[in-house]
């Protein structure tokens, strides 16, 4: 057990990992010299070299074709988008490309990449480095998305995804890199996808988040256990595979859900895990699902003042959920 | 006997036999599946006539079973090269079960065959020229003696995948030759509105060579390709080779090519046609002669049309079949 | 008052548009002579000259970005995307640029572009002829998603297209083109955007759709009537702005809910639709709200019997209408 | 008084001393930001010293108020001469509600003014070359007499939307000017594992004319910029101008660019600061002397002073703005 901060777990893993498989590659803009512009490829070109650390050019685009290339050929490579942001000119090779290849050649051909993307805001980023992106790639089928918010769940994420015969698109809350710690086991471990955590028990109401959102759903529902209500917290960890039975179990017992996130509401992850419960468990509930997600502007704007009116926080969390325990 | 040209370019007489059978091939499949579509058993059809000498030529270039190949959905005489038969294809045409690109999930003509190393291709033009890349870039990096060969037409060069993939090539100096099938058309838009300057002439510009020829000349097409393949093979990094040649149907079964070309521009193409003009050649210096061409012309129809029937007669996948292989781990609903 | 199939009502009013108005201009691939793969622009070369009517090299950034260029400098560029499913090399032109520049402006520039896109199934297109992209884009705020099911939503919502001082996403299903027939006014008119269609009225369940699928579910319905069962029918025309309002009257007088589209059903447009009846109507409910979608799988095969098995059918409709009717 | 260089090329004594000027006041603004970024004042910086030459004289070769400037954030000088204020940068750098490009609504250095014909940028690399495309060809169909320029750097040149761009302008002849500010680094990635062959060296590929010049040169910069604007507003079409230089800061206030050159390396760049440089030519020519330098210096920094203090004390958006101009005609939540 080691302590660590998210954005360390991860460049430890990879770093291991690399050390283990040499068909393990990464590549992307600035993943050498510079060690990423977030250090998680730090030193990785002094130890595996230029060969396996490929600073490529800056094209989402090839970034994403390279790296289906590569995995076709049997390597394993690992791909960073530098910021989640800018993985749209990569757009129709990941989805159009990737995630089809097996279907459409009768499960001839695989594709096991991962692509790191940083995404999310609330770290002064404006409109084009803060955004969310798991809503456009979780409706894809061949994909998976996963969004670890935790480093013992970055260690054992990452190489689940790497391990994985699909394409995995790899999601890291700029947020959490170095404000979330925790405990680290030094040995090799995996977290299966599609399998939620159930952080904190509760019987009053459930709340649904991932990334940094459900560290401030934990923080909020902290505030209403001093006053006797007990929220149970999920961290969804997975987008894609999601995990229902999770949910509709928590949903069974509590009576009153509320999803947290914080890419625009409007057809976002929020809107699939409510419509899930609107099938599955209409009447377990006792009050309409809750849904927080970000206003419906392109993502939150430079300005301090504009960017708290967007990012749901803490006090914003703890306040629906009282609400909604009072329902 | 005249002095040829072929033998120059290190071709033997089998060789040059078997290039004209797939060129012969490639027509009689294209024939019958324009009967076939004609007849409403093929809904789907995308042609190949016209493009023979240069698929075929370039195609013979690389070697079978060590090279890749990242084609696109014109290369039906390319694919024969690459070890899929007439009965394949027909398969493909048929969407049916034993289809071995897709298993009839995918529209006729989006080849795919692992154990060919031709690269499962999709509809989205030229994101095959990238994988292409990524696949020559694993090459040397597993330091294996193998050619990657990506084909794609005039068209293809607009969009951002091969701009992307010509820079990365040019860069890693990769062991990868871009094959030009220059029709000058993109469905109905010429060439004067698709490319600003010239394909071969964008090659300087990524630092390799690049070169241009006549794609209704089989051996000129070879010629130029085999030189860019060596290169490759010998650690000089890529070449882009743009063939000149012309599509004698339309587009496709759904194109109707009279709303954009005039029949005496498509007359004057046909006049030109790479198979006669082989044939002639292959007269010249003595390689062929009329029981010979009557001989192989027979053959190659018979098993175009024993073939086709078969897949006809092959079974469709099971409906249910639709829901395998969208991932290797997780069943889907 | 002529009778008119859909694409025909979008060809004479695009045609009409360009006359009244030189700022209109068309881009896309095969515009010009071949008059667009669907005949959407057939004769305009002649009628209007190469000038504004561009056919346009092969790459949809270019036709995505040249277009936002053309809309900056006060032209009304209707761009063609000759099938949806060749979107996605656009795809950061239309989300990052179109959709943000009013936005990261301040106000200060807007786009006025309509992007035509032919769309969905059943035309034996398989994979990558057949998609569904409404999900994607109306996601993404600064962005409007309409999907005109009639000849007179057709002409009504592309003359509201133009006239739209933002960029608008205008969807046109492949199978309704010569399938769906109707009367179409001579005189220009508008069609507002997020105003759905009730087009069968009853009291028994609502059925929720567009497009295609529209289509369907009113012969289900009218099927269900002649036993008695009347299903209201709404076809929601425009997805953003969504017609919150019409679902949520109509829900309440039902209480029960059913969204059909076969786009895949994670992430589609229904769990929008069935999360607001979660958020807003759940006590009016008295059954599971039903999604019918996609499978999980990437869109349609080319082999008939595949392709039959992936898209919902008029008995497949009709089969969840009764049961949903009866629970 | 020696024969000097920019009578040839039409400049004046009060250009001149206006482009040293702008140089000046770039230089000026961008000492300032990163003062006030080590104070925890502004959090976020992007320089341009090094860059000012290319800048100001590729600038200086158009029109204002009459073409269009479609620039990256790299463009601080050019944005000064485009005729955004000091005043201006900074309120764009503190984010306050004034800022013209986006009412503190972009990272700053987001550069945009429909009055000033300065088209809204963004952060996705290369996009603009699209959008200036398309405005190029707007001017043209109006025939407006109006040329349009966009600048990315040599990172840029690797996004399908320049090829597209490229392409584009090539095709129809756009009045349209293609300017790289290549400083051989795209924050840590060497332009050789960047761009395969040269910049400038595609040009020819697309059909346009290309030229490389010493882009700390203001001179220089300005005289083939000032060729391929003239070009333009006659008809003949686009052009690319790749214009060689350095940027001697990090790539932003985020970047720490010791992890990828060395301090020689900068040293040598700076050692060729352009200012000075030009500084010395126009003493040579007798146009400045010590006095005139030490005023236009004086005046520079007293003014970036200033409107650094104003934009420091102006206000903030209001929370609910951001609510706003998401579309014309709906209200969200
Ligand atoms: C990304 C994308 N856009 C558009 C299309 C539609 N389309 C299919 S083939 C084609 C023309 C291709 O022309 P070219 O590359 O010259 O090849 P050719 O058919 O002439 O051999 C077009 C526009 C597509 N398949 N993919
Ligand atoms: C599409 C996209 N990918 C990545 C980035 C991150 N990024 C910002 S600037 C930059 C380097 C640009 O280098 P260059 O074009 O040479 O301009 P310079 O900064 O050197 O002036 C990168 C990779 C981005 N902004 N957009
Ligand atoms: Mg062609
Ligand atoms: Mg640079």
């Amino acid at each position: 057990m080691t302590e660590k901060n998210v954005v360390s777990a991860i460049h430890d893993t990879l770093m291991d990992e690399m050390k283990r498989d040499d068909r393990v590659v990464v590549l992307g803009e600035d993943v050498g010299a510079r060690g990423g512009v977030f250090r998680v490829t730090m030193g990785f070109v002094d130890e595996f070299g230029e060969e396996r650390v490929i600073d490529t050019p800056l094209d989402e685009c090839l970034i994403a074709g390279v790296a289906i290339g590569l995995a076709i050929d049997d390597l394993r490579p690992v791909a960073e988008m530098q910021f989640a942001d800018f993985i749209f000119p990569g757009f129709q090779q990941i989805v159009q490309e990737a995630a089809r290849i097996r279907y459409r050649s009768n499960g001839d051909f695989g594709v096991p990449m991962v692509i790191r993307a940083p995404y999310g805001g609330g770290v002064h980023g404006a409109l084009y480095h803060s955004q969310s992106i798991e809503a456009f790639f979780a409706h894809v089928p061949g994909l998976k998305v996963v969004v670890p918010s935790t480093p013992y769940d970055a260690k054992g994420m990452l190489i689940q995804a790497i391990e994985d015969p699909d394409p995995v698109l790899y999601l890291e809350h700029k947020k959490t890199y170095r404000l979330i710690k925790g405990e680290v086991p030094d040995e090799r471990y995996t977290v299966e996808f599609g399998k939620a955590a159930v952080r904190r028990e509760g019987n009053d109401l459930t709340c649904i988040s991932y990334g940094l959102m459900h560290h401030y759903c934990v923080e909020a529902a902290e505030r209403l256990a001093k006053d006797g209500i007990d929220a149970e917290v999920i961290d969804l960890r997975s987008i894609y595979p999601l995990d229902t039975e999770a949910i509709l179990e928590s949903v069974g017992k509590t009576g009153k859900a509320m999803v947290v996130y914080e890419d625009n509401k409007f057809l976002g992850v929020g809107a699939e895990v409510a419509a899930q419960i609107s099938e599955h468990a209409l009447f377990d509930l006792d009050a309409p699902v809750v849904r927080i997600g970000g206003a419906h502007v392109p993502a939150m704007p430079y300005a301090p003042t504009l960017e708290k009116w967007f990012l749901p926080d803490v006090d914003r969390i703890e306040q629906h959920m009282r609400k909604l325990a009072e329902f | 006997m005249s002095k040829d040209l072929h033998t120059d370019l290190g071709l033997k007489e089998e060789d040059l036999i078997e290039m004209y059978r797939f060129m012969l091939l490639a027509r009689f499949c294209d024939e019958r599946q324009w009967g076939l579509n004609r007849q409403g058993k093929a809904p789907f059809v995308v042609p190949v006539s016209g493009h023979e000498a240069a698929q075929v030529g370039s195609g013979w270039a690389f070697e079978k079973g060590k090279d890749v190949f990242c084609p696109y959905y014109r290369d039906l005489a390319l694919m024969l090269v690459a070890g899929l038969t007439p009965k394949d294809v027909f398969l493909g045409l048929f969407g049916k079960k034993d289809d071995p690109s897709s298993g009839g999930r995918q529209m006729p003509a989006h080849w795919g065959s692992k154990e060919r190393n031709i690269i499962t291709g999709s509809s989205p033009i030229a994101t095959q020229c990238l994988h292409a890349a990524g696949i020559a870039y694993s090459k040397k990096y597993k330091k294996q003696d193998a050619v990657v060969g990506t084909w794609f037409g005039e068209g293809g060069t607009s969009e951002g995948d091969w701009h992307g993939a010509m820079n990365f090539a040019g860069i890693h100096k990769l062991p990868l030759v871009f094959v030009c099938e220059n029709n000058q058309y993109a469905i109905s838009v010429h060439e004067s509105k698709q490319v600003a300057g010239s394909v071969h002439g964008r090659a300087a510009g990524y630092g390799m060579p690049g070169a241009l020829g006549d794609g209704n000349d089989v051996l000129e097409s070879y010629k130029l390709v085999k030189e860019a393949v060596d290169r490759a093979r010998a650690g000089e990094g890529p070449s882009l080779i743009e063939l000149k040649t012309y599509r004698f149907y339309s587009h496709t079964s759904d194109d109707d090519d009279r709303t954009y070309r005039t029949k005496e521009e498509v007359d004057e193409a046909r006049a030109k046609d790479p198979i006669p003009r082989f044939e002639k050649y292959l007269r010249s210096v003595d390689i062929l002669d009329d029981k010979q061409v009557a001989e192989i012309t027979e053959n190659a129809k018979t098993q175009v049309a024993e073939d086709s029937k078969e897949a006809e007669a092959a079974d469709f996948p099971d409906p249910i079949d639709a829901a395998k292989h969208v991932y290797a781990d997780l069943e889907v609903e």
